[in-house]
């Protein structure tokens, strides 16, 4: 094949040496120049991986934009350097190859790929190891809207609040695995390692916080976990980023006309006793000491988010406005119409335990089946259901 | 499922076809068509003097090589295939049946392993007899041990990508996270 | 031989045949990744639901009065599934040899056991069926059927296309379209042992383990 | 005068025909027609895909809904948009380069098996017929990848014509592959070793073996997938035994190669394009050639890595060294390139424009790409617009430039007449500009924290938004640029010579369009597809011009003849 050993360096190409060493010095700190941008893209580093992370990115990208400068800045110079001139019908150089440049261009993206290998697993083993004293909390992801659980036993009880003063039930409940209290929004305090061991009702979700720098499937049928550690006290969006249908977009947190944050959340406190005082207590104190009333106790059910209505359903007095599924303001007058014989409490009662049973025309049947037997996907104990509809039963139209 | 065009006669009765339309067409108007581009018409000879001329370059061309026999040590066809030399004795049957006849063995064999208490050297032994089976059909009814090594690529390349993607699903559900 | 392809144009006899056993291999090579992914699927369910496999094979049928254990049929089948392959190559021989009567009479033989094999399969559904064993449906036996029924039921399929294009041979070999070059019976004949083997591997894997 | 290219309708000559439109439509065997109608009926769905994203950049103008009734119709453009652009556009249209140019460049009459390579061409028209049709029933709307139980509880009928679609395309790729193998195998010329191939046969068996070895994979994953929708199986739902990750693995384990069945073809391309237009050997040949076998084999170990955020997290980091180490051979292919382009002659043909703007963009895809091959990072950028970025860098920054630049470089040959190269330039341009402000601030959406697969997204990303909608618009519009300089050189162009760019390899050694059996004899190629600059190559390409009529490109002999001897008729 008439192998030429020449080097195009040597071939009459006429580079002087000290081109070559400061093209060379250019495309190095171009290369850190370009990694240099890094935070300026990434969104600020809220978290201890964030900081182990953007270093491994800006490392990447610095020697992403030298090779970006290599490889332009010899394409750029062959283009002008090596142009046919008009009229020049000559054939270029007949070299077939270098055996020595070869070797040499395979050696060293070897290298380099060799680093970083070595770097993102020292950085992957930090980031996603186990840390002591972990915050766990759950998550669950259900089409399209998230909801955190946090445990209530008896170590974490609001100060002020004995077992004494609980009722017998609840007092059981408590002190034998705790009480689960839900929250649309993520809540932990700065310097704190949080798990988070996500469930999904449906379909696959993807859990993304892009202020952490976390993310990690749900997957349906398996448990799936994330940990991270906020060092800085605010507020971060938490994303939805693995498609899950029509409302895929809406699955993550937002901001209402009026500033206020809509859907799911992380809130950085900025200390372990500002996270209970503005969040856990109060939770707590409404789970421990929950009002006789049902209209009230199914307001507070529906507030909390537990039950995913939110994200499809329309109910001023909670300031919801999805829009998938029928809206729910004075729907005690027009339940009481739709199945004659049926009163309005067991046309409610029937349409969430089945909710294929009867469609309002115009919907489709998409809402999930909320079950009456622990265990079941969705379940809705039968007190939660008939505080739900009592409090249902009283909405008006606004 | 002639998919092929004849041997020479056809390849040279097109080839003089095209000669012939390009001149009937030669007075023709251009109708409008995509690809009515006239190329120049090419005397067939001074095609063939250039390939004679780069021929020329090439006399150096490595020849094929014949394929060899494999295992042709320990089973062979003799006097035109009716009898068959298996394990240094001749047996008065076609290479086929003799075959047929260890395949049948085999699996009566398999048969009555499975119907023993399961265990890991049954199971084992039935994948090691099984797998004896395939390579007997594939080597001789199959012809593999006397056709082309290509033949075999084309068996073994996506046998190495299935077992490891298949190990790699076997895996899957007890290296996962927990259900 | 290069020299002898340039002067009798490309389609040389030797290099025609090769190409198409070789095509014939390239497609089994597809083929092969198919039917261990389906396998696969099956494996993945037995190595982990023993109970329910070994239920399912424990279990016997009615033979004119004796029970049986139901591999029995299968192992049959398997049996008859082997033979085909070798009244095929038997055939092979018979149209090597130049006879067009002897090639007919065993590619038949070949059909006819094809055809048997796929009756017997149908009867093993139907015992299977009759035990519970659903392709759709709830619980532990649909489980094990959608992964049973789902690579047994593409290999039966792959039969059916088998005993078609065994009757086109057995057609064209009476017009004498082999007298020449049985390469036909040949490529046949590769389809008809790999879809062979692949039962050899289902009948040890989903059968006897 | 016109040469025939299509007598073998049906496997028999036909006498005194022409090709015409209506053999477009029609059952033939001549692989030439056949690679016309493959890259007819990919360039019809290109122009589909196209509009298709131009609506999902339109909806993406603003923050909220606008176009679309709701997420469900948007989801369902770009579920479509990627799937026509893959397995519609892309794929046939290489399989369409292929099947014209394979038998051309090794000197035969045909492929191997002409029938089948009709057959598998005809099951792509259906095809595209039935996915389109899902907007009938019910569109698919899980995206191009489907992941269960979005795809099989909670999806329309219109997925079940989707994977049925993609059934038949798969088996198209199958018989095509096995034909191209078969042919590159039996069917060199004389003196044409393994490695005296084209560079583009060679990414070609690469591409085939590919494809032989992972359309497959998809296969039982779409049976699998059908059977649950319709039959009632429960092969991916959790709550009766299923496994949601069997789908991922399965799919993963045909799409991540199937990134190479698109990519590898425009590589063979450039290395075409390159060492003609500069006029200089490929540098390296053997590593090129070489490193797209490496590329097809590793590429069977990394699917993985499109699971980092689902994969159980101690098999993440196996999947983190393959992908890594799979940019070697693509970066060898890079610098080889850049070998090629030094100390040549290179000459601004309109293909050699795309060439240059494939290797200057697909760089940008590599290096991106091993960005993501990084676990820590990959997590953050996983499933966002950075990963849009970086599969449309490679995708169109590479297969659709390799594309563009592969007609350029080929449409002489193909229809027998030059197109325009000043349009061709306009057309570079345009496309160049639009591109990269069309994908390079997707990097930037995505890592700030826009998530892909969104039509309502935070407004603080509006503004970049804005930016890629403007220049996707222009980006769709440089399009009819090429559509209309094809329409034009085929009614106006300026007649082509046998080889306009005095090129080696064997397709350019028969006049243009080639005839019906593609050469006079039987075509004995240069020793060296890529021997330029040396003597006996001159000679070679003298004898050719000898023989064929003068070149468009001068020969070095003679620096007088610039201007091409007008050819006759015009």
């Amino acid at each position: 094949m008439n192998l030429s050993t020449r080097s195009p360096g040597s071939a009459g190409s006429g580079i002087s040496p000290i081109w070559v060493v400061a093209a060379g010095l250019a495309i190095i700190f171009g290369g850190l120049l370009i990694g240099s941008f890094a935070p300026a893209i990434l969104p600020p580093q809220a978290s201890a991986e964030s900081r182990q992370i953007d270093a491994l990115f800006r490392f990447m990208l610095a020697i992403g934009g030298s090779i970006f400068l290599l490889v332009q800045g010899m394409l750029v110079y062959s283009v002008i350097r090596f142009r046919a001139k008009p009229g020049d019908a000559s054939d270029g150089a007949p070299i077939h190859g270098n055996t020595t440049l070869e070797f040499v261009w395979t050696i060293i993206p070897a290298i380099i790929v060799t680093v970083l290998a070595l770097y993102s697993v020292s950085v992957w083993n930090s980031t996603h190891s186990i840390k002591p004293n972990e915050q766990t909390v759950g998550a669950v992801g259900a089409r399209y809207a998230w909801t955190f659980n946090y445990q209530l036993d008896a170590r974490a009880l609001p100060s002020g609040v004995t077992l004494d003063q609980l009722e017998p039930n609840i007092r059981a409940a408590v002190e034998n695995g705790g009480l689960t209290l839900s929250s649309t929004q993520l809540h932990t305090w700065v310097n704190q390692p949080v798990a988070v061991s996500m469930n999904t009702q449906d379909v696959n979700h993807a859990f993304w916080i892009p202020g952490m720098r976390v993310k990690q499937d749900l997957l349906a049928g398996r448990t799936t976990e994330i940990r991270f550690t906020p060092i800085e006290a605010g507020v971060y969006r938490i994303v939805c980023a693995e498609l899950c249908g029509s409302g895929h977009g809406n699955m993550a947190g937002s901001v209402d006309v009026n500033g206020n944050l809509v859907g799911a959340w992380l809130i950085v406190h900025e200390s372990e006793d500002a996270f209970r005082s503005e969040f856990f207590d109060p939770l707590a104190r409404a789970a421990l000491f929950p009002p006789e009333d049902p209209v009230e106790r199914g307001r507070q059910i529906l507030a909390s988010g537990v039950y995913p209505c939110a994200s499809c359903h329309v109910v001023d007095d909670l300031g919801w406005n999805g829009a998938v599924g029928p809206n729910l303001n004075n729907v005690g007058s027009r339940a009481a119409t739709r199945v004659a014989g049926e009163s309005a409490e067991e046309y409610l009662r029937i349409s969430i335990r089945m909710p294929g049973a009867y469609l309002v025309p115009g919907y489709n049947n998409l809402m999930p089946q909320f079950n009456a037997e622990p265990g079941q996907p969705n379940y809705m104990p039968d007190d939660d259901l008939d505080a739900i509809i009592a409090y249902l039963l009283t909405l008006k139209t606004s | 499922m002639s998919e092929e065009t004849k041997p020479t006669e056809a390849a040279e009765e097109s080839q003089t076809m095209w000669l012939r339309s390009e001149r009937a067409e030669a007075a023709a108007p251009a109708a409008a068509s995509i690809t009515d581009a006239p190329s120049p018409p090419v005397p067939a000879p001074a095609a063939e003097a250039v390939w004679a001329a780069a021929r020329a370059s090439h006399a150096d061309a490595p020849a094929p090589r014949a394929p060899r026999p494999l295992l042709s040590a320990w089973i062979d066809e003799r006097d035109g295939g009716d009898s068959t030399y298996f394990f240094g004795r001749i047996i008065p049957m076609p290479m086929y049946t003799v075959i047929f006849a260890v395949l049948a063995v085999i699996t009566l064999v398999e048969v009555i392993i499975s119907e023993l208490p399961e265990g890991f050297l049954g199971t084992l032994l039935l994948v090691a007899l099984s797998l004896a089976k395939a390579v007997l059909v594939v080597l001789f009814y199959m012809h593999l041990r006397s056709d082309s090594r290509f033949f075999a690529a084309a068996l073994i390349l996506p046998l190495i990508i299935g077992l490891i993607s298949a190990m790699f699903l076997l895996a899957v559900p007890t290296t996962g996270y927990p259900y | 031989m290069s020299e002898a392809r340039l002067e009798a144009g490309v389609h040389h006899a030797a290099v025609h045949n090769d190409s198409l056993k070789f095509g014939m291999w390239l497609f089994l090579a597809s083929e092969v990744i198919i039917f261990t992914v389906l396998i696969a699927a099956y494996v993945v369910f037995s190595l982990d639901n023993r109970g329910i496999v070994k239920q399912i094979h424990e279990s016997t049928i009615n033979v004119l009065g004796l029970r049986l254990p139901s591999v029995f049929l299968v192992a049959l089948n398997t049996f008859f599934l082997l033979t085909s392959s070798w009244t095929l190559v038997m055939g092979l021989r018979e149209a090597e040899r130049g006879s067009r009567k002897g090639l007919a009479q065993w590619i038949t033989y070949t059909a006819i056991l094809g055809i048997v094999f796929l009756v017997f399969q149908y009867i093993e559904y139907g015992i299977l069926a009759h035990e519970g064993v659903v392709i759709n449906g709830t619980g532990p036996l649909a489980e094990f059927g959608m992964r049973f029924y789902t690579p047994t039921a593409i290999h039966g399929a792959h039969v059916l296309v088998g005993v078609l294009w065994a009757f086109w041979v057995i057609r064209q070999a009476n017009r004498g379209a082999y007298d020449q070059n049985p390469v036909g019976v040949e490529v046949f004949g590769l389809y008809w042992h790999f879809v062979d083997v692949v039962w050899i591997v289902i009948f040890t894997v989903v059968y006897l383990i | 005068m016109a040469t025939i290219s299509v007598p073998l309708i049906g496997g028999r000559a036909v006498e005194g025909k022409r090709f015409g439109i209506s053999d477009i439509l029609r059952w033939t065997v001549d692989h030439k027609v056949i690679g016309i109608q493959y890259m007819l009926t990919a360039s019809f769905f290109f122009i589909v895909g196209g509009a298709l994203a131009m609506l999902i950049r339109w909806e993406l103008l603003t923050p909220t809904l606008d176009i679309m009734a709701d997420g469900q119709q948007y989801n369902q453009l770009f579920s479509i948009h990627g799937t026509v652009m893959i397995f519609l556009w892309i794929v046939p249209m290489m399989a369409g380069f292929g099947n014209y140019l394979l038998p051309l460049m090794l000197g035969a009459k045909d492929m191997a098996f002409p029938w089948l390579n009709a057959f598998a061409f005809w099951l792509i028209p259906p095809a595209g017929i039935l996915m389109l049709m899902g907007w009938f029933v019910g569109q698919a709307e899980a995206g191009w990848t489907s992941y269960p139980p979005l795809s099989t509880l909670y999806s329309l009928d219109g997925q079940t014509l989707w994977a049925m679609s993609l059934h038949l395309l798969g088996l198209s790729s199958i018989l095509g592959a096995v034909n191209f193998i078969v042919t590159i195998k039996n069917m060199r010329p004389v003196g044409m070793g393994y490695f005296q191939m084209p560079l583009f046969v060679w990414a070609i068996l690469a591409t085939s073996i590919i494809i032989l070895m992972a359309t497959p994979f998809l296969a039982g994953a779409l049976t699998l997938l059908i059977l649950d929708r319709v039959v009632g199986t429960q092969f991916f739902n959790p709550a009766q035994g299923g496994d949601v990750l069997l789908w991922q693995n399965v799919f993963w384990f045909y799409s991540h190669p199937a990134v190479y069945i698109m990519v590898l073809p425009a590589f063979g391309i450039l290395s075409e394009v390159l060492s003609v237009h500069a006029r200089k050997p490929i540098f390296g040949y053997r590593a090129i050639a070489l490193s797209s076998l490496a590329i097809a084999l590793v590429g069977f170990t990394v699917w993985a890595h499109h699971m980092f955020t689902s994969l159980t997290p101690e098999l993440r980091i196996p999947f983190m060294i393959t992908s890594m180490i799979i940019a070697v051979p693509t970066g060898i292919k890079v610098f080889s390139w850049l070998g090629t382009l030094f100390m040549g002659k290179i000459r601004f043909t309109s293909a050699m424009l795309f060439g240059l703007g494939f290797l200057s963009m697909f760089v940008i895809g590599g290096i991106s790409g091993v960005m993501l091959a990084s676990v820590p990072y990959n997590i953050h950028v996983h499933d966002t617009y950075f990963v849009v970025s970086h599969l449309h860098f490679v995708l169109y920054g590479g297969s659709v430039f390799g594309i563009y630049a592969g007609l350029y470089h080929w449409f002489p040959k193909i229809s027998g007449r030059m197109l325009d190269e000043r349009l061709g330039r306009l057309h570079f341009i345009v496309t160049y500009i639009s591109f990269f402000f069309t994908f390079f601030p997707q990097h930037i959406l995505g890592m700030s924290g826009m998530p892909r697969r969104v039509a309502v997204y935070a407004p603080e990303y509006q503004s970049l938004n804005v930016v890629v909608s403007i220049a996707s618009f222009i980006l769709g519009i440089s399009t009819f640029i090429l559509i209309w300089n094809v329409i034009v050189s085929l009614r106006a162009g300026k007649r082509a010579s046998a080889n306009p760019w005095r090129a080696l390899t064997l397709e350019w050694a028969t006049s243009s369009p080639p005839p019906v059996t593609n050469f006079i004899g039987d075509p004995v190629p240069y020793r060296n597809p890529y021997g330029y600059g040396s003597e006996s190559a001159n000679a070679y390409l003298n004898a050719l011009e000898s023989a064929y009529g003068p070149s468009e490109h001068p020969s070095p002999d003679a620096p007088k003849a610039i201007k091409p001897a007008p050819a006759a008729g015009d």
